[in-house]
């Protein structure tokens, strides 16, 4: 009986709208909205050239296509993985499908080539993980010295100019519906529809089992090697299709492209909530995480910052939205 | 035995959020006494161990030694006290040696530069005399639950210390070496030291202890000789209610039926098992019994495919049935509770809901595979209430429950795929009494409905009460069956070891009941 | 009319200077230039870019630049052709845009002004193999990728393959700008080939770690480089580099600020050809050569950046 | 009494020189000499000058100071740690050191300042990572950023030109004594000197105690935020000791110095046998890892390999050179 009545108001608790509105009030996701809040209110006071449409859409252009990159990261970080080849891969996809549209072959089978060479390259980092059972961080090291010199080797050292791609082709970089760039389109669909998959999916769910504890997981029955290898090449095709993206934009394919992307985009997740160490992280997060540090690079250019103080600045921006996200958790637990 | 209050708690309480842990508690602990702790769980019983060894501090209260008031910071601190702790949850170093485990707090204390390996390995090799034979130059990582847990315990044996707390110690051990275990913790009191002795298990605590403190909901309730009062008495404080039947009724002889639901012929696995062949019939509970290191484990998670180079035949229902991975066998409705529940049977950082949904998450989704939340939510709901969990919020994580607690989660999970064949390795492992009869009694009314029930326990009045035939293991093979009026502790304790030869055991096992 | 129009900016007239790795010293006398010219008319000047070796980011501050509605931009594009349509969208949002020591031809840029590198390849080429009697071994460093320097490093070895036959390479090593890496392997080098005669080295940082394993291995070798570091300054000094080639810095700021101011007011300019009539700006200069200087021992101390800028900000 | 005899027999087993010489073949150390002894034979036959009293100084020299910053990450690795930093520390430690040179302090006083300035950024760190709580990745890619801004804002971006430091000094970097450079003298002895600390004294093992199962070591006694915090501090101050010796040997500090050194050093470490997770590596191992890389590196130098192909091939030796041990070590299991 009594228990009845406790599971009763215990339901009644758990709906009730309060406690919803207070449990999205300590979401992490929650807290970097309101820090990016505060920097575009400070930084429109900094700046006449702030709140306009150019510097907004300048601003997203500059993370719209590493948030693709940024997905796939998260979703590999949650399955207890992590990459460092991503700015290699990425310059991989942009290099081979330039250099097969510079051999004649049609720029769309070229990136779709491409993208295929790239999930096959993630395929090849999985089997190294999952099947001889070496650690992600060493083996996408190795992959990242690898193909950046794979991309020098197609390239000659050289961007690749691709002034002639056609202008459909080009249209996914540079071109507009509307006002709107068609890469912001493209990737805020990608965001939206992975956001929503990781939620709510059965396929995602496992990813999520499998970071937190794999041997669990695996006495779950989910094949958790095949949910970290598929987590792998998932990245890795996201690089694919960034890649590709990038070409269209700049009409070119320099090698020597995303040096240092993989710590950025490791960065935005972290600070989007995800660990380390697998089982946790939202989509979401971690864009809002790339969105922040992007915000901050632009302010500080667009203040006119000296360049020294530049670098200061970012690494103390992040290290303060971590320490500032860990309080706001620790409140949240301690309530 | 002089009266003298080694340690004495004072209105002690604790926290964690909105869970009251410790409600202004009283404890006195006297010297040289082995005094047991009882509670359902989540009563707070390591909540109080983890005070007094400084992991925890308490919101309010005082903690006196010796009639002086101290406070523990640390467990550096708590050694320093004369403090020693075996833990519920088995924690040591994988990569590092056995004898360097064991003498870890040394070390950390010693103030010599350099480290005296060999020294070490024979000091470990001196404690394992007494104890079960493990190499003290083996990786902890290779040691299996049962032995990780004898190095535990060889842990807080060589602390120089007044106050040893045993937090369940024997829920990974079988009756042998917890007998082994008795007999040293009575010679420690006998030297002075004072013994808090954390189990579950009643027979245990009024064979071996001197008094008994029963806690319920945070509260300490009574403090009583072991001599004055009766197990029922304690179940009955801990409880709050009186329990009359432990274990529910067997297997009536009208129930007994010959139709033979699942059976294994020929199991053989490289190197743990071989000639494993065993039917289990309608209505029935199955057990298995073994000594540590037996290979029961091995044999259920061959079966199921989850570990292991297996060769054998399967029948589910007279239907052959070939099981290539542990996949195959959910689909067939065969499932494994682990023994290992930190390692490898729930999701700490994940919620209730989500770990309860885990062996089959496509129960509670949609059909074009999206996860309905609030499928979830009372599915979670529903066992936990049937199990009766003591929970926070049921999207909170598991980490935030007492540890058997988190079994009845790891059961939860077995339950909600409505299975045919549950293996349950050390199913109570850590539960109360109460729980536990709830667990015993929901697995005889599964295998009223048909499911194949099958347990793994190394405590043998769990086994003989519960179960209606009881397989024993003996290095690998199936050494004996023993059924009826046959099931005693004796008979099982005979088959498990006759072939058993190590001198060592023998000798100090024999030595230890003297 | 003409009478009306001046050689000097409108009150609030910005112009700006947009550079990747905005770090490096080699823009600080550039934009010292740029500085000069600007201030002479009364315009506003400001420097930008980014400080990391990042296309995406480099691009993401050039449009920002835009959000500030400048007159003009005189901008060193990291690479060549993700430049195109961001400085056309400039130039039709009523920026103009120059380039300077990096180009984006096919983009719509008014003017480009650098140094010549092939000058300064062909100076390299004559200067070590007369030095070295027209034979011998010889090797280069390289920094793929960034077209200045990949110039320097094709057009030395083609001049030297067409003009000087018994001149021998035997060494091409990527060392990206970094002394540890061309230390490396300028010691690897020396040790396959202990009778090198001479290096050519596109760019100063490499030049750092190839002269300190040139002094460590005790060998005798001609070293060469374009641009110069206080650190190789020194060792021109020491004589242990033979030379360098230093662009002629200021005056790449200095004529690129004209360049770009005279981009942004075309109608100063009264041109005998057709680019009026037909829409071209009449400014279109396709190339400006600013020039390069040899640094050697005797006039080292006239490349002295902190003794330069010391006196700068006195004046 | 069966008993004593069978402990007997034991350790006499375990005495053995057949299990102690078993024990050596089947160590991480062993295949890693086999295979830089295999790559040094190759390049013998490949060039006669590989083996020339010059080249191998010329190659020791070039790994002799990143192996001092090897020895701080193998310990930081080995306590559960990872350094992101340790480039821009170790340029921080360089152009503080030579600015202060060049503002008139005596130069072993500014390399002492230098040294001590890096423990205390290590010390940051360690706090960041041990009383807020933060992971380590995090924080020193936040350090890393913001420590390549300081160096750039203390040289105003140029290298800092340090050819008027004194010969007594320059001696630490540039001289020898007899025929062995003073940089491989300071190596040798730092590597020796902590390889036997880690081995054999009770310090050092808290350090693996630690990495290995924190929460074990904390129940021990062990005051492991401590352990953590000085592991930290310790890596700090390797690099802040190979700083000082880089601007000894190159009288000069250039800014934008070890780039990318933290992967390679990370490399490194688990080449030789230390885990990401904690708990396990030696410094014999780590250096042997550093060797491995560099001694590839030269020989692809040495032999003129297009510099395309040398990124490819050094990652791939990389790859290699974990698939080869984690077999070895599989066997090693097995048997
Ligand atoms: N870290 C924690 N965070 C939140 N709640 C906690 C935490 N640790 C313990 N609790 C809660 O405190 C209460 C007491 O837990 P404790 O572990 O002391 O129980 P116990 O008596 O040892 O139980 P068991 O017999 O199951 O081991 C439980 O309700 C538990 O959920
Ligand atoms: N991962 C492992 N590595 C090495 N040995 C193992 C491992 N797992 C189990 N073993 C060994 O296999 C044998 C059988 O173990 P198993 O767990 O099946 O025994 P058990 O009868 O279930 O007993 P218990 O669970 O009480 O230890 C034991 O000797 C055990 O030490
Ligand atoms: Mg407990
Ligand atoms: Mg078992």
């Amino acid at each position: 009986m009594s228990n009845a009545v406790d599971s009763g108001h215990r339901l009644a608790h758990e709906m009730g709208f309060i406690s919803r509105l207070r449990r999205i009030a300590a979401m992490r996701e929650t807290a970097l909205v309101l820090i990016i809040l505060a920097l575009f209110i400070a930084m429109s006071f900094a700046s006449p050239y702030f709140l306009t449409w150019l510097n907004m859409r300048a601003m997203a252009m500059a993370f719209a296509v590493e948030g693709i990159v940024v997905v796939g990261m998260c979703v590999l970080l949650i399955s207890g993985g992590i990459d460092l080849s991503v700015g290699s891969i990425v310059t991989f996809s942009m290099v081979l499908a330039g250099w097969l549209f510079l051999q004649g072959v049609d720029p769309w089978t070229a990136s779709a080539i491409a993208i295929v060479a790239c999930a096959a390259v993630g395929a090849a980092m999985g089997y190294c993980v999952t099947k001889i059972g070496l650690h992600h961080f060493i083996v996408s090291l190795a992959f990242m010295v690898i193909f950046r010199g794979v991309c020098l080797l197609i390239t000659q050292g050289r961007p690749l100019g691709l002034f002639t791609l056609p202008a459909e082709f080009k249209f996914i970089g540079q071109g507009s519906i509307g006002a709107i760039p068609v890469v912001i389109i493209l990737f805020f669909v990608i965001v939206v529809a992975f956001d929503f998959l990781l939620r709510r999916s059965t396929v995602f769910r496992k990813v999520f089992y499998t970071g937190s504890n794999e041997k669990a997981a695996a006495y779950s029955g989910i094949r958790t090697k095949k949910v970290i290898f598929l987590s792998t090449v998932l990245c890795s095709t996201m690089c694919g299709i960034a890649g590709v993206i990038y070409m269209a934009r700049f009409s070119s394919a320099p090698p020597y492209f995303g040096l240092g992307m993989e710590l950025n985009v490791i960065a935005a997740v972290v600070i989007g909530g995800a660990s380390l160490q697998g089982g946790t992280g939202t989509i979401l997060g971690a864009i809002l995480g790339v969105i922040l540090l992007s915000v901050v690079t632009s302010s500080l250019a667009l203040l006119d910052v000296s360049s020294y103080w530049q670098d200061i600045i970012r690494g103390s921006i992040l290290l303060i939205a971590v320490i500032f996200d860990h309080y706001m958790n620790k409140k949240k637990a301690a309530s | 035995m002089c009266s003298q209050t080694l340690l004495k708690i004072s209105k002690v309480s604790k926290s964690f959020g909105a869970t009251k842990a410790l409600k202004a508690v009283d404890f006195d602990l006297l010297k040289g006494e082995i005094h047991a702790l009882a509670g359902e769980n989540g009563a707070g019983k390591s909540t109080l161990m983890n005070i007094i060894d400084g992991i925890l501090q308490p919101d309010s209260g005082d903690i006196y030694i010796n009639e002086e008031k101290v406070t523990i910071s640390s467990p550096a601190e708590a050694q320093k006290l004369g403090i020693g702790f075996v833990h519920q949850e088995i924690a040591l170093c994988p990569d590092i040696s056995v004898a360097e485990n064991i003498f870890m707090a040394q070390t950390n204390a010693s103030k010599s530069l350099l480290m005296n390996y060999s020294n070490l390995h024979d000091r470990a090799r001196e404690v394992f005399a007494k104890l079960s034979p493990i190499d003290p130059a083996t990786m902890v990582r290779e040691l299996s639950i049962s032995n990780q847990q004898l190095v535990e315990i060889a842990k807080a044996l060589t602390l120089d210390c007044q106050i040893l707390i045993l937090d369940e110690p024997t829920a990974a051990l079988t009756e042998k070496e917890a007998q082994i275990l008795f007999g040293i913790m009575k010679s420690l009191a006998a030297t002075g030291i004072s013994i808090i002795y954390i189990s579950h298990r009643m027979v245990e605590i009024f064979d071996n202890c001197d008094r008994v403190s029963v806690f319920r909901d945070g509260a300490h309730i009574t403090t009583d000789f072991v001599k004055d009062i009766t197990p029922d008495d304690v179940v009955n404080s801990m409880v709050g209610r009186v329990i009359t039947d432990l274990y529910p009724p067997k297997q009536t002889t009208e129930e007994k039926s010959e139709e033979i639901i699942f059976e294994a012929c020929n199991y053989n696995e490289t190197s743990w098992f071989r000639d494993i062949s065993f039917a289990l019939k309608k209505g029935e509970i199955l057990g298995f019994s073994g000594l540590i290191g037996a290979g029961r484990s091995e044999i259920a998670k061959g079966i199921c495919g989850l570990e292991g180079d297996v060769t054998g035949e399967l029948k589910l229902d007279n239907v052959t049935l070939s099981i290539n991975s542990y996949q195959d066998s959910i689909a067939n409705g065969i499932v494994y509770l682990s023994e290992d529940r930190k390692g490898d049977g729930v999701f700490l950082d994940m919620s209730i809901a989500a770990n309860i949904s885990a062996l089959d998450v496509d129960r509670v989704s949609t059909s074009a595979g999206f996860i309905d939340k609030d499928q979830e939510l009372s599915q979670a709901r529903e066992l936990g209430d049937r199990l009766n969990l003591k929970r926070g919020h049921i999207t909170h994580s598991v980490s935030s429950l007492s540890g058997g607690n988190q079994q009845k989660v790891a059961i939860a999970k077995m339950l909600s795929i409505k299975p045919r064949i549950i293996f349950l390795d050390e199913p109570t492992r850590g539960v109360d009494v109460g729980a536990k009869s709830e667990i015993h009694k929901i697995l005889r009314d599964l295998s009223r409905e048909g499911v194949g029930i099958i347990v793994i326990s190394s405590e043998l009045p769990e086994l003989i009460g519960l179960c209606d035939r009881v397989l024993v293991i003996r290095e690998g093979t199936i050494g004996g069956e023993v059924t009826g009026d046959a099931m005693t502790e004796e008979n099982i304790m005979h088959l498990a070891s006759i072939a058993q030869s190590d001198p060592i055991l023998m000798q100090t096992a024999q030595g230890g009941r003297a | 009319d003409a009478g009306e129009s001046k050689f000097a900016c409108e009150p609030g007239e910005t112009y700006i200077m947009n550079v990747m790795v905005s770090g490096h010293p080699y823009w600080v006398p550039v934009f010292q230039g740029y500085k000069q010219a600007g201030e002479a008319m009364g315009c506003k000047v400001i420097f930008s870019g980014t400080p990391d070796y990042d296309i995406t980011k480099q691009i993401a501050s050039f449009e920002q630049d835009l959000a500030k509605r400048p007159a003009g931009i005189l901008l060193h594009p990291m690479n060549a052709d993700p430049f195109i349509e961001p400085i056309n969208r400039a130039i039709e949002g009523g920026t103009t845009v120059v380039t300077f020591a990096a180009d984006s031809p096919k983009s719509n840029r008014v003017s480009y002004i650098t140094s010549d590198n092939l000058a300064e390849a062909k100076y390299a080429a004559d200067e070590i193999a007369g030095l070295m009697d027209h034979k011998g071994k010889f090797a280069v460093l390289e920094n793929p990728g960034q077209s200045n320097h990949d110039l320097r490093i094709t057009a030395f070895l083609s001049y030297m393959e067409k003009h000087y036959p018994n001149m021998k390479l035997v060494g091409r090593q990527a060392t990206n700008q970094d002394a540890t890496k061309a230390y490396t392997s300028v010691s690897s080098m020396l040790q396959a080939h202990p009778d090198l005669g001479a290096l050519w080295i596109p760019e100063a940082g490499s030049a750092e770690g190839a002269v300190q394993a040139v002094l460590e291995a005790k060998a005798k070798v001609i070293i060469m480089h374009a641009d110069i570091s206080p650190v190789t300054r020194e060792h021109i000094k020491a004589g242990n580099i033979h030379q360098a080639l230093s662009p002629n810095q200021g005056m790449q700021g200095y004529m690129g600020f004209m360049l770009t101011f005279m981009a942004k007011h075309p109608d100063l300019i009264d041109p005998f050809n057709d680019y009026k009539r037909t829409g071209f700006n009449p400014m279109g200069v396709p190339f400006v050569d600013n020039g390069f200087a040899v640094v050697t021992k005797a006039n080292a101390d006239d490349f002295d950046l902190g003794a330069y800028m010391k006196n700068r900000s006195a004046n």
